[in-house]
């Protein structure tokens, strides 16, 4: 159904992707000889920690989860030339709302009427939370990679003082917390013996959401609103509404993985909820190229590689922020890799 | 109260000596036409560098070794961006990323459980005698760390070269049109390489600043976001040497009346971390309007530049 | 003291070739001292080409450049930075040390008396008016110590007044001993600013020699071999008023008030910055007017793109790249405007895009409108110039719009392409559209419209049909715009 | 309170010299902080040098978002015992615990923690109140020092009890004293503890105590400031060897080897400890009398006898909970 250079396009950046990988990963086994450890062994005790188990396969995908949430939501945006790059705050806004929602409903109310509650909570929140600095883009040129950075600490302080004064805990604990969401408003676990609960189905409906807009006509217009919007206007989409739209989806995608990460794996809000999950999640979708299937395998990657992690320090004793220099080291090759095979397909 | 707004001040200086060092070097980044979201991570791998040097050979070697990784950093963006012409803001993140990760690995490397902390000798505090007691601003001004100096005297060469220099020139012609400043014989690729050499430089002199100039110990927080902060210094100070001092003054200044106004909790300590921010995007509101941004800020260099 | 007649710089049997088109093919070329030497030839001559290599920004592939003298370049596309003064142009890619202000100031005051005219040299240059940016890169080579100036297509948005005073200044440089070549497309400037001329055609040199020996239709016929005559449409007598404009404040626009016909072609004749650019934007909706309306039909379509598309307003912006996705394939570029409007190509129960119907359509309008090649899949970037305009103008008038507004349509286009493109506007007009073409070509205006509006810093300074044309002399005070800032001692 | 019940039987029978038992250690800090974090993987690692655990350790879990999953990681993969070394990580601790009813976990926090324990996690704590009293007691006894600055972590419950502690032993030992305290809000925030040194420094303080997690923010800004300190990790910065007249440690070894016979014995479970300098579990750093020209001769006397004086229950201290 793509048109054809469209399809033509994608198995040259997978390749892309796939070399890319590769280098991350050779100067990454350089990194494990340095902290004295072989790198085959390194790297299958980073599989093995990442799918050698149903235990460290749940670990991956309930990872994976919020990432592709993330990434599928802001890829419209992205799409469209709107680098709105404050998830982290969105998600943390959006589980404040949820948690705020389910713990106030509490214990009497039935599941039927929690989980959706406190999903359209942090869907709205986390929605609500890009509305400001989609107008200030439209209405004052205010650049959004700027705001939404700076609105994403803003929404941290928000969590912060909730936790400290109105929906700290009850129970004294020493450390910033709420109280345990009632257990109707968790979601079901999945598969046993893991943290895999039946949230993680959002991420495959999302990703057939976005493939499914991708290809309608509005779809086409907003490829052309970043290029150029007096064009897009003319085609049926309004510049302001169409960023504002954008960045309004994004941020409730956010905010409803911020639920996900309490009612699915937490189960009480902590003050570092997102913990990096929303740079991560736009780094996903950059990452797969802003197609839906490329999100998903991304945020797997980036799932596995966080969830191998913690296996490899315990088999090989290697430091787990190996993790975190590999999911860089990714991203760089990927950002070259990409660029490197966009000239080449225009100079043939 | 006379002490305690000298107090305010003087922290507030220590406070912002770090983040304007990054910024001054950003405000050249971006004036030659490059954002860069690497200076988190580099102000981190800076601070690491710092304390590794100053821990083996004194002080002045560890911000030397700092200026070294960060100089590195900024190449390999460069490498990236301006060679490679990857997008500047996932090579940014990724550096990030990879720098912050790297800091902590190496260190759990070089002290791991069982290992004692690192011994990191401080830089010197100048203490200018009679100057230091004027009220007020005495100790603010007249009783800082070497690095708080070394910034003043950066910002005053910077604002100098961009205005009086062939090489100032050459930054901001790069930054404006890049296209242009090419037939022009700019060396568009050779000059952002340089300020970016420069930004990394600089950025990790910043986290170097934290390590070696104040806290004598190092973890993995110790820069906490303040390459944003840093990021935002130089747009509220509008791609100004002196506007990034200033940009930089004002989140220390937040900070450092947080510091002090201690458990009596006048407004909630959230309120004052989170102000600087809104401050800034109220700042950034004003600025857009004025749009003096380097006009190919954050753009792919051209294919004839 | 060098005598005239003496060569300044010279090109031997010069090859340049861009992949597989041959830019240049052995072209010969000399410049003397003392002389103004017209290179001449149509789009794609080879012309920009000769001039990057006789300034040595560019290596040819074969043959050999020599230079007697130093050499400067005015490009095309002025090459000023706009962040930076004339006098830090001065200093600019020279070295990265300390600069002398005062030096340069003194070097550009010295190069503007030569030029007799002198820019501001110390706002930035983007502050300036295109005139003075003109000018300024002149005095700016000047004072970079070239004695032979190379300038590239100088006049493209000068008004008459405006090309009389560069022509001056550039016989005053050939009048002090230096040389200068003028790189242009237009006859008449050619035969009235030079001494000599080298015509190329298709990268090759088809003609050279002293302009007196010249005239006009001649020298057309070197550059373009055979003229294709225009298709020659009926059209109807003008009939209502589709277009109506009254009162418009925008921008620079002052009490705009006009009204065009269907079957009519009426042109707007102004030099840039006179406020084209925002007559066309509002004339397309793009553009809210700040006091006054706008009409298609009767209906009122102030400041929204949307509802001017919906009332049949076709638009072809100045710029090519303003409309069209370079990045996108020939059909979405072709079916995009349709695409939220048309459910013919939709699929029923879905929504979702038809890609066949598309596609069959982008065929059809490449057909109509003769894009080459015939590959709607290609990405638009990669079709050439005149292609990628033939499809924007295709796509515009595809659906038989209303009103069309036609931005320089011709700019930069072939004699081919150009009139390709004249014959799909009559046609336009002969279906019944009210037809606007806007343009800073005197000339283009004047081959294409029933009737013309001088428009002039925002306002509409004068009216006339083609039948009954003006005089040079009122069109050119019709048509001044910026007056230059006079020189300062 | 101390009972100890072992619901599930499925504990490894081992003996003392069997094959080693697998530890996991997981701090909130870094273990080379010379304090809290770094006591504890000492302690462990003397245990692993005498053959008796192979050891593994996760520094910088404060952030429960990072600590749980790790947690899991060791749960799933047979290690004998966790210990989650932290008052930040217990409430991890215990919700991972829950779902691993037959993997052994340990955790520290404060006295709350005890009514909190599973069967197959033990708790531990230490006497918070004494803890500060030998601090405030050092500080009184510094001659010429008549105002004292306090630096405090978050202003919760058992930093409070210290901070009390402290106070009382000041009062005790110079009455004239006056103080002036503050909270950063943070056990590891040496920019802010600097700052806070500073202020009071300028308000007069002629000696700080640090009643935060290693103070290492806290030594050199006193050195800085040309006052001395108390309570500083003398391990954990240059500074502090300089300016820290003493500390008070604590000592994990017997707390671990309880662990490890207990496990050995199968009756680990659901036991909660109190360390005290009764215990020596508590401990006092030897005096550096060269940190402050105030400090008097006798002051390691003086010391020395009051911790066998609390030590032997012949001065009682009052509950400052
Ligand atoms: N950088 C380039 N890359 C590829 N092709 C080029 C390049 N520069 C010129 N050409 C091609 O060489 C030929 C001559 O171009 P040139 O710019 O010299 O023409 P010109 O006579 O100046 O035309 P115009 O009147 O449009 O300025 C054209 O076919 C053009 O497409
Ligand atoms: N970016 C590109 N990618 C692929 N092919 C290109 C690209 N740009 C130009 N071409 C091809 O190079 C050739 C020359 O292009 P150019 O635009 O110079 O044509 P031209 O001679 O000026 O024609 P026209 O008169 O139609 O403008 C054309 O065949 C065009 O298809
Ligand atoms: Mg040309
Ligand atoms: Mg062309």
């Amino acid at each position: 159904m793509a048109s054809a250079p469209t399809r033509a396009r994608s198995p040259r950046s997978a390749g892309a992707v796939a070399a890319a990988l590769l280098a991350a990963v050779l100067l990454g086994g350089v990194l494990l000889s340095v902290a004295g450890s072989n790198p085959v062994d390194g790297y299958e005790a980073l599989v093995t920690g990442a799918f050698g188990s149903r235990y460290g396969f749940g670990e991956t995908l309930v990872r994976a989860l919020p990432l592709a949430l993330i990434a599928l939501g802001v890829a419209p945006a992205l799409r469209a030339g709107v680098f709105t790059i404050g998830a982290e705050g969105q998600l943390a806004v959006g589980a404040l709302a949820a948690t705020a929602t389910a713990v106030g409903l509490g214990d009497g109310a039935p599941a039927v009427v929690l989980l959706p509650a406190a999903a359209l909570a942090g869907a709205l929140a986390g929605g609500a939370w890009a509305i400001l600095p989609a107008l200030l883009r439209v209405r004052a040129q205010v650049n959004e990679i700027l705001s939404t950075l700076l609105l994403t600490y803003v929404a941290l302080a928000l969590v912060n003082y909730s936790l400290r004064t109105w929906l700290g805990t009850s129970t004294g604990d020493a450390t910033l917390q709420s109280d345990p969401l009632p257990a109707a408003a968790m979601l079901p676990n999945l598969l046993t013996g893991t943290r895999l609960h039946w949230g993680v189905v959002a991420a495959p409906l999302a990703a057939a959401a976005l493939a499914w807009w991708m290809r309608t006509p509005r779809g086409l217009a907003y490829e052309v609103l970043g290029a150029n919007p007096a064009l897009a206007a003319r085609a049926g989409v309004r510049h302001g509404r169409a960023i504002v739209g954008a960045m309004v989806v994004a941020g409730a995608a956010a905010g409803l993985a911020g639920w996900l990460k309490v009612a699915g794996v937490d189960g009480t809000l902590y003050p570092s909820v997102s913990g990096g999950l929303g740079f991560n999640g736009v780094l996903v979708a950059l990452l797969g190229g802003l197609r839906p299937a490329g999100i998903l395998v991304a945020a797997l990657v980036f799932g596995a590689l966080g969830a191998g992690a913690d296996g490899l320090q315990i088999d090989t004793g290697v430091p787990a922020s190996l993790a975190t220099v590999l999911q860089g080291l990714s991203l760089f090759f990927v950002a070259i890799g990409f660029e490197a095979r966009r000239r080449r397909g225009k100079a043939a | 109260m006379v002490t305690e707004v000298e107090l305010i001040l003087a922290g507030a200086v220590r406070l912002a000596t770090p983040v304007a060092l990054a910024a001054l070097g950003e405000a050249v980044v971006e004036r030659s036409g490059t954002i860069n979201l690497g200076i988190e991570g580099t102000m981190l791998a800076g601070a690491l560098a710092g304390a590794y040097g100053a821990s083996q050979a004194g002080w002045g070697a560890g911000i030397a070794l700092a200026v070294a990784v960060g100089g590195f950093l900024g190449l390999v963006t460069a490498l990236a961006t301006l060679w490679g012409r990857a997008n500047q803001l996932v090579v940014g993140l990724s550096v990030t990323l990879i720098a912050t990760g790297a800091a902590t690995y190496l260190y759990e490397l070089w002290r791991p459980t069982g290992t004692a902390a690192p011994e990191i000798p401080l830089a010197p505090t100048v203490h200018v005698p009679i100057l230091r007691e004027i009220p007020l601003v005495g100790p603010a001004l007249f009783e800082q760390s070497v690095f708080s100096y070394a910034m003043v005297a950066l910002a005053v060469g910077l604002a100098w070269t961009l205005r009086r220099t062939g090489a100032g020139l050459a930054l901001r012609a790069a930054g404006d049109d890049p296209a242009r400043a090419a037939l022009r014989g700019v060396r568009v690729r050779a000059t952002r390489t340089a300020a970016l050499a420069l930004g990394g430089a600089l950025a990790a002199l910043g986290g170097a600043v934290i390590t070696v100039g104040y806290l004598g110990s190092f973890d993995v927080n110790v820069t906490a976001g303040r390459g944003y902060v840093a990021l935002a210094a130089v747009i509220i100070g509008r791609w100004s040497p002196w506007g990034a001092l200033a940009g930089a003054g004002v989140f220390a200044l937040f900070d450092s009346v947080a510091i002090q106004s201690g458990d009596t909790e006048i407004v909630p300590v959230e309120v004052l971390t989170a102000l600087p921010y809104l401050v800034t995007l109220a700042a950034l509101i004003v600025v857009a309007r004025g749009g003096r941004a380097p006009r190919a800020l954050g753009r792919a260099l051209p294919d004839d530049a | 003291m060098t005598a005239a007649g003496e060569v300044l710089l010279a090109a031997d049997a010069v090859v340049r070739r861009y992949g597989s088109t041959v830019a240049l093919d052995g072209v010969d070329f000399a410049v003397l001292a003392s002389e103004v030497h017209a290179v001449v030839g149509e789009n794609g001559a080879g012309k920009s080409t000769l001039a990057r290599i006789l300034a040595g920004a560019t290596a040819p592939d074969a043959g050999e450049v020599r230079r007697a003298a130093s050499v400067a370049l005015v490009p095309q596309t002025l090459s000023l930075v706009g962040a930076l003064s004339l006098v830090e142009h001065v200093a600019l890619g020279r070295g990265l040390g300390r600069f002398s202000a005062g030096e340069a100031r003194a070097r550009l005051a010295d190069a503007a008396a030569r030029l007799g005219v002198a820019p501001p040299a110390d706002v930035p240059t983007d502050r300036l008016s295109l005139p003075e940016q003109q000018l300024g890169e002149l005095g700016l080579a000047l004072a970079l110590g070239a004695r032979v100036l190379i300038v590239d297509e100088p006049t493209s948005s000068l008004g008459p007044a405006e090309v009389e005073r560069l022509v001056g200044a550039l016989r005053g440089i050939a009048a002090g001993g230096g040389a200068v070549v003028l790189v242009t497309h237009r006859v008449g400037e050619a035969l009235g600013a030079a001494d000599r001329v080298t015509v190329l055609r298709g990268g090759r040199r088809v003609h050279h020699g002293r302009v007196d020996e010249l005239d006009a239709d001649t020298l057309a016929v070197h550059m373009v071999g055979e003229v294709p005559s225009a298709a020659t449409v009926t059209r109807p007598e003008p009939g209502r008023e589709r277009l109506v404009v009254d009162g418009v404040d925008a921008g620079p626009l002052a009490g705009i008030r006009l009204a065009a016909r269907a079957g009519e072609i009426v042109g707007v004749a102004g030099v840039a910055g006179s406020g084209q650019h925002f007559l066309a934007q509002v004339l397309a909706g793009l553009r809210a007017p700040e006091r006054g309306t706008v009409a298609v039909d009767g209906v009122p379509i102030g400041g929204d793109p949307w509802a001017a598309v919906a009332a049949g307003v076709a638009y072809v912006p100045e710029r090519r790249a303003d409309g069209l996705v370079p990045a996108l394939p020939g059909t979405d570029n072709a079916i995009l405007l349709a695409t939220l409007r048309d459910r013919s190509l939709r699929r029923r129960w879905t929504g979702l895009r038809d890609r066949r119907a598309e596609r069959t359509r982008a065929r059809a309008l490449f057909e109509r409108f003769d894009v080459r090649p015939r590959d709607p899949a290609l990405p638009a970037g990669a079709l050439s110039g005149g292609n990628q305009q033939k499809l924007l103008v295709g796509r515009e008038l595809a659906a038989g719009p209303s009103v069309v507004v036609a931005h320089g349509p011709t700019q930069g286009l072939d004699l081919r392409a150009a009139t390709a493109i004249r014959d799909d506007l009559r046609a336009a007009a002969a279906d019944g559209a009210a037809v606007i073409v806007l343009s800073t070509d005197l000339d283009e205006v004047l081959t294409i419209a029933d009737r013309v509006l001088v428009l002039s810093a925002g306002r509409i300074t004068d009216t006339f049909t083609t039948d009954d044309r003006p005089d040079a002399a009122r069109l050119g005070r019709a048509m001044a715009g910026h007056p230059l800032a006079e020189s300062d001692p | 309170a101390c009972g100890s019940s072992d619901e599930d039987g499925s504990a490894p029978a081992a003996s003392g010299d069997a094959a080693p038992l697998n530890v996991a250690l997981l701090t909130s800090g870094l273990t080379n902080d010379g304090g809290f974090n770094q006591w504890a993987a000492q302690a462990l690692q003397k245990l692993e040098s005498e053959g008796r655990i192979t050891l593994q350790v996760r520094q910088q879990l404060s952030d429960p978002n990072a600590a749980e999953p790790v947690l899991r990681q060791f749960a799933s993969r047979d290690f004998d015992l966790i210990i989650g070394h932290g008052i930040d990580l217990s409430a991890s601790v215990l919700k991972v615990a829950a779902q691993f009813p037959d993997v052994h976990f340990a955790t520290t926090g404060d006295n709350t923690l005890e009514q909190k324990l599973l069967p197959n996690v033990e708790g531990w704590t230490y006497d918070f109140g004494q803890f500060g009293y030998v601090g405030g007691v050092v500080a009184g006894s510094v001659k010429d020092v008549t105002k004292v600055g306090i630096v405090s972590g978050p202003d919760i419950p058992f930093v409070q009890t210290a901070l009390k502690g402290f106070l009382e032993g000041l009062k005790a030992t110079n009455p004239s004293a006056t103080t002036e305290s503050v909270f950063t809000g943070e056990f590891y925030s040496a920019q802010k503890e600097q700052e806070a040194v500073r202020g009071l420094v300028a308000g007069g303080a002629q000696l700080v105590f640090a009643n935060t997690a290693e103070g290492n923010g806290v030594a050199p800004a006193a050195q800085q400031a040309g006052v001395p300190t108390v309570g500083t990790a003398v391990a954990g910065s240059a500074a502090a060897k300089e300016v820290n007249i003493t500390s008070a440690n604590l000592n994990f070894t017997p707390v671990y080897t309880g662990y490890l016979d207990r496990l050995a014995a199968g009756t680990f479970g659901k036991r909660f400890e109190v360390g005290t300098l009764a215990n020596k579990e508590i401990g006092i750093d030897p005096v550096n009398a060269a940190a402050a020209p105030g400090v008097p001769a006798d002051l390691q006397a003086k010391v020395d006898e009051l911790s066998a004086q609390l030590a032997s229950g012949e001065l009682k201290l009052p509950d400052f909970s």
